[in-house]
């Protein structure tokens, strides 16, 4: 964890309801599946947790949903305005477990987080497929991006507006290799039913300070009590209780 | 630093400034970005007799100036904590720490602390009477004065360190509760624990936590707090510890000068971890513009303002 | 507009804004910003059967998301009120109106109560049983359900005007109080009134009010309202009125989910001049956004959602 | 009263504690004796009352005293920022009682709201005499701007750093004509036990809403209760309970 001043570079919707914001810092420790937390300026007590969708040299790039006040204040900053975060957040994606090939599947908002993921394996040679998820073809962002890694991806649409209609699921091809997944709760319980498999899912929940303090985000696991924020987001698909 | 030393139930501490249970966790996430040395000493994460996992998620709403929290004491059990917790402690805090402790009857009180005050790094037990978030128990104790006794004078049987009993201020009158713990043994009084509160998200028709209700904190209860800590303060001679919002040096001194000999310092450690280092050292400068010479000198200084 | 009529004992409003009592006066500064006609109603300074000039100043504080009052109930008594306000008020408001009334016995409560409930402007009355600001008065009577019950019942038994009694958040159980004024024969309950609160001058070293404590209100108290009526609404089957830190739109659904038929808006009157219009404008937006056809639809909406 | 957005034109220090702003705006109801009340950034809820020290065409210029948290973030404000206010709130000054002459009598950051009604004062013939009372020599402001108006100007300073050694009352000169008088309590009630004349006392109270509706601000006078904010803050020395 480290607490720093980030400079806002840009602040732009990348698709319907969903933004793109490149900060100017010190991205060491944002590794692929971890979060900031962004301190915003107005009425706003809790810090935001954002996972860093890509950090390259001294850019950090978050992805983010406008859901709320909070996310809908963000989209007013401005270039140039600094903002206070806590960066280096989770535990993030183990990439070791990656050999053969990985599979990246992702609903939504859910997808941001796995595009660094996906550039630190393309870089490391490993082939990729990402299955990427969402309601309607507007929504849809980093299509091309994934691509110009050299990503396999595959997309679905509930609509289907654009690529397979239906969810993730749908259009995943025959699991080869580790399975990367990051979404909405029932969009990743559609993935651990069909996958069964060992797995690393990237949780959400609400969290009160974001490095494992307050017990605001705990969720009981099979090997007992964990904290999303700190002993995640990222967990094996087998150490969730999935309810079923 | 000389001029921020007080006293805490008669051990000395350098500064009043105390991270408040259930904010700081056993400190080590802290220790990573500061030396916590540097603190009076802190207050750890709520200990129960057994393991409590707490209560389902979403356990944390937002509020103007607050949050509100509905963890429900999870812990590992003072077992743990003695066993496994402390022991590291050791390591990376070299003071008297305070034991927070809460329970589901006089029984469940009496046998943590016991415990708990058989521990050489413990120098306070603070009796959470207080927990809005859990069912039959905490706060129950802490809004009748008779059940609050009986727990204090419980734990006073068992252990000789210090008591110090944690209020809720979701009460009619503050006082009567305080008189009561004072009169059953307690040696210090901390307060408040949360006002019970309440969010609901407008999109999905229910309320934001799972518990429906929940503990609301932050610097929006400081005004509530500040009072209680001045009705208490009048109302009984042991050592009184304020909780409640505060945020700054300013509020620290504020707090001092209601009645508290030192303050817990809660949600603010949630959204500035170095809160509690920032304002040790921005203490001397507020003193230097408000004419303090030392802290330990205004403790209860705006009581009797009307005869001056 | 359709979408947004609510009804309150009764009586149909054309939304369910009203401005809060103390602190919009007789209207009459705000008419002159904008056309009040626009509010649901609006519910006009304390009245008691004498007149009053409240207390010494100070009689405000600052707080982080609000603000301390210790007024203490300042007004021209019941006949000015009736003698010189009224007859003025019909000039600028064509609606019901809302008379507060305090007082410091049952037999003022009734009273005060009787002349005013002749007026055929009045459309409600609204029994403040909770002042923090003055001696002997208002609150205690809003601390104990008897006493509650019996100015309840003395006022019913002078006017059949709908009654309103509004309840102070500064006890242990809301739901005790609203049961007991509902069983005396009230027709709705409004809640929350001020929690009690305090702040210090640093450099002065004495409290900020010259009465020492006072009344704090504004978006800092939001949760604790939501929460008490919430708990009120399921206690009581008569019409509650949310109150407290309601600042935008999204707070006014957020008080009709927990149970209110209507909203007062208090403090943000002071600092935001415009902000009830504001708010009724920007309602159907907000609406929209949100999946609400009609306000009245969703009063209450969000209990019962775990069976959902 | 009007509500209004002023964007700040400059913002800085005029003498030791005291800060002059001036702001870009509608200073049609900004009369001598009147006040604005500025919303400010951040954490603060209740708005500042600050007197209009001056109005020229679209220029409104408040000199304010830094004492709290409040007005030391006032200090931070720079040029561009917009600020929301409520202004010509207040009774102000009744120019018309000056005929032959006026003794303005201020105290510390009393003085300036005198500046504008000398200014008037001067603009319609009167003679003017400023009898202008700080604690020390580098607190004073505005004595060259005083002179420029033509207006006799005495100095009193509580050290004797400057002028009179002692209080305003001590630089009094016999009153001629009518008496404006602001200041802090003790100062105010100094002038009035000497002058014992009709005179026109500005108060300063802690205010909640600024515009009559709270009766925060509300005082005990001969004629029954007033508020500072709406009735005041400007009221006749014979109406005012000195309390002596």
């Amino acid at each position: 964890m480290k607490q720093q001043q980030l400079e806002i570079l840009s602040n732009e919707p990348l698709a319907a309801g969903i933004w793109r914001m490149v900060l100017l810092g010190d991205t060491s420790d944002s590794a692929p599946g971890r979060f900031a937390e962004l301190r915003l300026p107005g009425e706003f007590y809790l810090r935001r947790p954002i996972s860093v969708c890509d950090a390259r040299e001294d850019r950090l790039t978050l992805v983010y949903k406008t859901v709320g006040r909070g996310t809908r204040r963000m989209t007013e900053l401005v270039p140039g305005q600094e903002i206070e975060a806590l960066t280096g957040l989770g535990n993030g994606f183990d990439l070791s477990r990656a050999r053969d090939g990985a599979v990246l599947a992702g609903g939504g908002v859910g997808c941001a987080p796995l595009f660094l993921l996906a550039r630190r394996l393309r870089e490391a040679g490993c082939p990729v497929t990402a299955v990427l998820g969402f309601n309607r073809a507007d929504e849809i962002f980093y299509e091309e991006e994934f691509r110009a890694l050299g990503v396999r991806v595959e997309i679905a649409t509930l609509d289907g507006s654009r690529g397979t209609k239906g969810f993730v699921t749908d259009a995943m091809p025959g699991i080869a290799g580790s399975l990367y997944v990051c979404g909405p709760q029932p969009m990743m319980k559609a993935v651990w039913r069909r996958a069964r498999a060992a797995g690393q899912y990237s949780l959400e929940e609400r969290m009160g300070c974001g490095f494992g303090v307050c017990m605001g985000c705990s969720i009981q696991t099979a090997g007992g009590s964990r904290r999303v924020c700190a002993d995640g987001p990222v967990f094996a698909g087998e150490e969730l209780l999935w309810n079923d | 630093m000389e001029r921020l030393k007080t006293t805490l139930c008669g051990i000395p501490l350098d500064n009043p400034v105390i991270p408040a249970s259930g904010t700081f966790g056993y400190g080590e996430e802290f220790a990573a970005l500061y030396d916590i040395n540097c603190l009076g000493t802190f207050s750890f994460k709520g200990t129960t007799a057994q393991p409590r996992f707490g209560n389902p998620t979403p356990r944390i709403a937002e509020c103007t100036a607050g949050l509100l929290n509905a963890v429900g004491l999870q812990n590992p059990g003072v077992e743990a904590v003695i066993g496994e917790i402390l022991p590291r402690m050791k390591t990376y805090f070299h003071k008297p720490v305070m034991a927070n402790v809460s329970g589901f009857s006089v029984e469940d009180y009496a046998g943590a602390c016991e415990k708990l005050g058989r521990e050489p790094q413990i120098g306070w037990l603070e009796i959470n009477i207080s927990c809005p978030n859990v069912h039959g128990g905490g706060m129950s104790f802490g809004t009748d004065p008779k059940a609050a006794a009986e727990v204090v004078a419980a734990v006073r049987r068992v252990t000789e360190k210090p008591l110090i009993v944690k209020l809720t201020p979701n009460v009619t009158d503050i006082t009567e509760i305080a008189r009561s713990c004072e009169a059953a043994g307690a040696d210090g009084i901390s307060l408040i624990n949360t006002l019970l509160g309440m969010r609901i998200d407008p999109l999905r028709r229910r309320p934001v936590l799972q518990r429906t209700m929940g503990g609301f904190s932050g610097p929006a209860v400081f005004p509530v707090a500040l009072r209680m800590v001045w009705q208490v303060y009048e109302a009984v001679k042991i050592p009184v510890v304020g909780i409640g919002g505060i945020a700054s040096a300013e509020d620290v001194i504020e707090m001092m000068l209601a009645g508290a000999c030192a303050v817990e310092i809660g949600s603010e450690n949630l959204v500035r971890p170095t809160v509690c280092k920032d304002i040790i050292d921005g203490l001397p400068a507020v003193m230097d513009r408000l004419g303090i010479a030392k802290l330990e000198d205004i403790i209860g200084g705006a009581h009797g303002w009307e005869k001056m």
